[in-house]
């Protein structure tokens, strides 16, 4: 099954999104954030919480005497002046020793106290990576669509459970759903957690159970069952970090979800995107972006250029962050409204569009949820039309819909009866994608046809105004976001000549540069 | 009344769930002795399966003895009888004679704008506009997470006519929280009296709203239309009294 | 979507399948059933039941003195001695009374006798048939696939309050299961009824009560919901009277599936089966024939071409019997295990070749049973890949599938739900057909191939051995049923020079014969 | 042990009915108010809708209140330790030194053939060859709507040592009535205690078959070699003794 696509549209597309992001790449390079540093400080090692809770890399980051020069320079002088690790470093602070302009301290002295710590941040990321790579070879994961699922009781240890369960009734990636405006916090919780809204927190230590009980369970099964969360929100780059030390394998992670969705700055989210996608590329995680927001909140059938375009615009950012096209997951969601004649069609066709245009990119495929009510065997059919259409047009990460979608996060029974839903259709429909032709000039090409078009009509509009500018306007979700408003912003900083981040350094190139 | 399957009272049911048990014939016969429990008969487990190692889904079919007085129910729509926009328009014109000031917000963290929005915003629901279009009403639209304290504080300063207050997220009871906030801080500001207060959202069922002491409950599948006639004829008895 | 098919093998398919009727149209030609003449008398207008309970048409067919002149001829010469009615004939008969030899009453007077009664029958039909013309133009049912649910409740009234409900919820058409093994009696039971197994007696009364509460919900809903009930087993000429007397719409009418499934003579069935194709003919009555059958006692993928041997054979008996292809609603069946990787595409397959070897057949397609379970949430998706299939392919008289198909006979509400499903797959994917092609060579093509060829195996064997010896062979189904055997033997016999029925007479060419 | 939603106990159900009364929200708070009746809490109608003119279907989930007790559950199952046709001609060739004679039939007037089919066939069902296949057993399939009477002459004249009976059909209780009916026969002739009764079917447990007076029971998807290896060991004990 193929669409016949005009190959210059999309040529022109990525031309566009490419002009589009590269003035942003120029501003990017020229600041950085506190959740930069503060993903810094926790590459370094530094972890934990002071008497009150507040987590050492948040204590050490605002203690900075000058922030422009970045946490590490200073980090690195402090070891040097002291001798001690970055974790004893960052418990002065929170005891409430000031630390010292780095100034003081020569420029080799200071890279060369800190460069273990980074030495050893660095490896252990690739000893993940490494190890990943491993586990996919020895436990291969199974054929895509790989089965996806959600957990969110907001109890990490119910999460265990219902994760381990949905493993073994089929899932192939697991995420955990975060309490509800974790995203909003400017720093990342701490240890354990029971208690979350619409899910649970994201936390290192609950990573780390999730990771363990899914490291038992693909043992058992003899398949590699990946593990996601959020590299989102005001603590993207800080996320993206702990996951890379804790062996995550896929992350939620946009260039402007925050910004639309969330009320963050917007020069915020595109200098945390591009570190927290560095690290990505590094770490040889798949970042899965999130177009599924604008369908949830507008019309599906006028939002596809718009999801169009926005994948677009992830891929350059991407690109600049090193990721490879495997890594980019790019979104999109089955939401026309179910009881539009042949809204099927629209949706085939919009997800073989993005099938063609990105091929090596791993498709991430979100389920129907705005359109789901109550009425659970409903709500059921749609999910099959959503399973079949992934499987027809070979989409890589299947978000299974829960035909409980509008009651309650989903019970341990939703996830089996999605499960089997997805394994029930694509099964039957296995290669029917493969033994139908589209026909040439029909209702499900021109609509392919017409969001191409409309995704380079916005493209164009973008890239003649600038994206900051055309946020501003409201082009994307009609909502406005100013420039300088929203969250987050009072954390964005200009850096100073001198300004080092040794790990962006090491990771320039991304996973491509390893791998190459 | 009882429910129907195909014979008038024959009380037929279907029940889903799971149980933390491995399957096993024992695990149908725990299924069908729960069920039983319930206080059901001709307890039927149609299906029994593992859905992981140790979990198991039940589909069961099963007769209630319990029947319901349809006349003992009282629960009266607050959606009766809706004129449409013109209609509303002109009762406002001509009972009210100003404009009706209404105050919309997603309270507490809730984010769940959409609802809210296809009830305030021009373009409405279902081809049904929404009260920003309508000649009769000023529209304020807050938005997203919206504290109560701010909301009360906007509703004092611009006295509004009414609040329509939005509870989507209703994960350990945080709906019922916030609305009963709600209410409470305008009692002890002493403005309850003034405002027609109107609670929505999937949930929301008029009768809930007025338990909790809201003026009106809007559930799912509201059109702007329905809040829109039970505003001005509201706020039309109210100048009239 | 078109199936590149072997024209050639589909003109020699219909030619072996002329050839295998033809004899079997010879052995009709001269024989006569006690169901026959009973569906004569019935015609005539003899109804009701003796003390006993037993149907006055049984009772004089029974009290015949010589059955191979055909009861018209008793009855003829019965009335021009007596001057009574055929009703009061019969009741006379069941008072005691003995019937005369007709050989003493002259040709011309009974005939003559009996033509007023005879022209009453026919006229009743053909006003049948144009009340359901005019009612189609009045309240078009809406566009095929046809919805086509069942109620089986037992009562009557229960039924019919099941068969409003489903009207109202969208259902096209509505069949009444019969009571368990009504098929194997050798009479049509009396009156309303409110006592049955699996299903509600077959009875004038209830088709009346039936057709009465359909039209009243009809005019409601300004569409013609049809009614449909079974012309199979010992009765069916009786029923096919009944129901052209009734005006139900369609008819269970096969030309083998009593043979088979429940071992009814061969003899038998295939003289009652003409007889009540030319009745149906007249009637306009739509006939389903039954090859779902093969589906559900073997396995579906290996009985797909005996599905289609059998359609061949139906449409054979059919043309035969004066149906024109518009009235054949020749049956198959999504049975494929679900668990079969690409079944789907099977089932796909077999559907659009049945579609386009009988492009102007009402095609009726059953829905999944025998891999339904108490998964009713499994079950409910089956029922939608059915659906699409179904709309794909242009099926016209769509059964749908019921999620508690493995349970009970359908509640109300699971009716509603299969309803819903129908009208959701088919509405979202409405055209979904018309806008592929099928990929030429591909697994659904040559899936499509390997069916017919496999049907002309089948058809040329039977051509070669004779029907009814294939039949003793165990050729369909894998069931041997020997020529003499099975129920209803006794009441096949040979006609006598002298034989006459009026109705065979007038019913010679069909619908065909009074739309033409 | 109670249903579980997303946390241990906490009781959570599915429930689905229809009430023979047109929509409105009175109707849907008749499914709430009939639910809570029926003993749930946290009673959560999450769809009601008209299905017809004066019929509604609902969607509730709601918490059971009701747990039980899993060690009290005794449900032992006929199918535990199943050996596969080689072992079970192995031990009917070493502990019984003879072919085990069986009958199967579908009584009374149920005619669903396919499942006694499954077990009895050559063919058998999934893969799993059928008791005609052994060279154990000596097989009679009377298929079906056999008369109880019927059945029990036939295996009165040919000795057999287990009777394999179907239902499956079990609309008014035809199954129960039929099954009993076979075992009443059997007791009355005085043939019950030589021969291994079996009764077998999609609502069938080896609990219910107990009941019923039955050696063993089997239900949905049981397989030819569970059948087989229960009589080829029983028979085994009974040679034995
Ligand atoms: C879209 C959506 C989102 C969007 C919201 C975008 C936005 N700007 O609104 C996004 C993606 C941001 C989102 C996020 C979350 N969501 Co959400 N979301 C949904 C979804 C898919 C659809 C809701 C919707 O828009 N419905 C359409 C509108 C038109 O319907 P409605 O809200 O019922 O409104 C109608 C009536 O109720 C009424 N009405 C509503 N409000 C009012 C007010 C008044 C005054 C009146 C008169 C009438 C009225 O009129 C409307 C028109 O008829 C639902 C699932 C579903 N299908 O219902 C989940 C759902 C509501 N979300 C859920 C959750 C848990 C979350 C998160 C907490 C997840 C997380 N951990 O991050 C977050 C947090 C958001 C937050 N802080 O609240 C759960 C809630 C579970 C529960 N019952 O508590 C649901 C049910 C999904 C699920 N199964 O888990 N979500
Ligand atoms: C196929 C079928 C038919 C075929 C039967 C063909 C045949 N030769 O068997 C036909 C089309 C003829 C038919 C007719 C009818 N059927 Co029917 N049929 C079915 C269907 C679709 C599948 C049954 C089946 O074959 N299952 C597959 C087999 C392998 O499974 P199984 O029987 O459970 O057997 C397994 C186990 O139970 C066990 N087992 C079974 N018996 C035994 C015996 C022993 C001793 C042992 C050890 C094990 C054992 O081993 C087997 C393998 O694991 C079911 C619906 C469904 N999906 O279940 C309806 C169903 C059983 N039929 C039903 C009805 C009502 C009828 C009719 C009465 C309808 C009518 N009014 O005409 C008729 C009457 C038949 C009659 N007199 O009994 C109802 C029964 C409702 C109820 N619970 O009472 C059902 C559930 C459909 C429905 N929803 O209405 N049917
Ligand atoms: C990219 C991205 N981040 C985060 C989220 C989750 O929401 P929150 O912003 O509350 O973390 C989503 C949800 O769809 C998303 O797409
Ligand atoms: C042609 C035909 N007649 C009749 C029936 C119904 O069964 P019975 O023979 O019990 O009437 C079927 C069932 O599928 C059928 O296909």
């Amino acid at each position: 099954m193929e669409l016949r696509i005009d190959s210059e549209a999309v040529a022109s597309a990525r031309r566009l999104a490419s002009a589009v992001v590269d003035p942003i790449a120029g501003f990017i390079a020229r600041h950085s954030t506190v959740s930069v540093e503060r993903a810094v400080a926790r590459l370094c090692g530094i972890d934990g919480v002071d008497a009150d809770g507040i987590p050492l890399p948040n204590r050490l980051v605002d203690a900075l005497p000058v922030r422009e020069v970045g946490v590490a320079r200073v980090l690195g002088a402090a070891i040097a002046e002291t001798g001690r690790t970055p974790q004893q470093v960052a418990e002065a602070v929170a005891a409430g020793e000031a630390l010292q302009d780095p100034a003081g301290t020569p420029e080799t002295a200071l890279r060369a106290a800190l460069r273990p710590f980074i030495d050893a941040g660095l490896a252990r990321i690739d000893a993940n990576r490494t190890a990943r790579e491993a586990l996919l070879r020895r436990l291969p994961q199974g054929a895509p669509p790989l089965l996806y699922v959600i957990v969110a009781s907001g109890n990490i240890y119910e999460d265990r459970t219902a994760a381990v369960a949905a493993a073994e009734a089929g899932a192939q990636v697991i995420a955990v759903i975060r309490s509800t405006a974790q995203s909003l916090l400017d720093y990342v919780p701490y240890g354990a957690t029971t208690e979350g809204f619409g899910g649970t927190y994201a936390t290192q230590e609950n990573f780390r159970i999730m990771r363990a009980a899914l490291d038992e369970v693909s043992e058992r099964l003899g398949r590699y069952v990946m593990l996601t969360n959020y590299a989102s929100g005001l603590c993207m780059p800080e996320i993206a970090a702990t996951a890379a030390l804790e062996r995550l394998d896929m992350l939620l992670n946009d260039s402007m979800y925050g910004i639309l969705f969330r009320d963050i700055n917007m020069q915020r989210t595109f200098v945390d995107q591009h570190f927290s996608r560095q690290l990505n590329a590094r770490s040889g995680i798949i970042i899965n972006t999130g177009e599924d927001n604008y369908l949830t909140t507008a019309d599906a059938v006028e939002q596809a250029p718009a999801v169009l375009a926005s994948q677009f615009i992830n891929e350059a950012f991407a690109l600049r962050a090193g990721l490879l096209p495997r890594q980019m997951g790019l979104g999109d969601a089955y939401e026309i409204d179910p009881d539009l004649e042949d809204g099927f069609l629209f949706q085939l066709a919009q997800a073989q569009l993005a099938r063609q245009i990105f091929p090596d990119a791993p498709l991430k495929y979100m389920p129907p949820t705005k359109h789901m009510t109550g009425n659970i065997f409903k709500g059921h059919l749609i999910d099959a039309m959503f399973n079949l259409t992934s499987v027809m047009t070979h989409q890589t990460i299947h978000l299974c819909g829960m035909l409980t979608e509008a009651i309650h996060t989903p019970f341990l029974g939703d996830r089996a009866l999605a499960l089997e839903n997805a394994r029930y259709v694509m099964g039957t429909a296995r290669s029917f994608g493969d033994e139908i032709e589209i026909k040439p000039g029909g209702k499900i090409e021109r609509r392919a046809h017409d969001v191409l078009a409309g995704a380079v009509r916005i493209l164009d509009g973008v890239a003649e105004r600038g994206l900051m500018a055309a946020i501003e306007g409201g082009t994307f979700a009609d909502v406005r976001r100013p420039r300088d408003g929203g969250r987050g912003y009072d954390g964005v900083f200009a850096k100073a000549p001198s300004y080092w981040n040794p790990f962006a350094e090491a990771l320039a190139g991304g996973e491509a540069a390893v791998t190459r | 009344m009882k429910p129907y399957g195909d014979t008038l009272d024959d009380g037929a049911v279907q029940l889903s769930f799971t149980l933390p048990i491995a399957w096993s014939e024992a695990a149908d016969e725990a299924a069908r002795q729960l069920v039983a429990k319930m206080g059901f008969g001709e307890v039927s487990v149609v299906e029994g399966r593992s859905i992981a190692a140790n979990f198991s889904f039940f589909v069961v079919y099963a007769r209630t003895p319990v029947s319901i007085d349809i006349s003992t129910i009282a629960a009266p729509s607050a959606s009766a009888d809706a004129l449409d926009m013109d209609g509303v328009d002109a009762l406002i014109a001509a009972r009210i004679g100003r404009k009706v000031r209404v105050v919309g917000a997603c309270i507490g963290t809730d984010a769940h704008t959409v609802g809210i929005d296809a009830i305030l915003n021009m373009k409405g629901y279902k081809g049904d506009y929404g009260l920003e279009r309508y000649h009769g009403f000023d529209v304020y639209n807050l938005g997203s997470q919206i504290a109560v304290e701010d909301l009360v504080r906007f509703a004092k300063e611009r006295e509004v006519d009414a609040i329509l207050a939005s509870q989507v997220v209703t994960q350990k009871g945080s709906d019922i929280a916030n609305f009963t906030a709600l209410a409470e801080l305008l009692e002890a500001e002493n403005v309850r009296e003034g405002i027609l207060l109107i609670a929505g959202g999937p949930r929301v069922t008029n009768l809930l709203a007025a338990e909790l002491g809201y003026d009106a409950g809007f559930g799912r599948g509201t059109l702007p239309s329905d809040v829109a006639t039970f505003i001005a004829r509201r706020i039309a008895e109210r100048v009239a009294a």
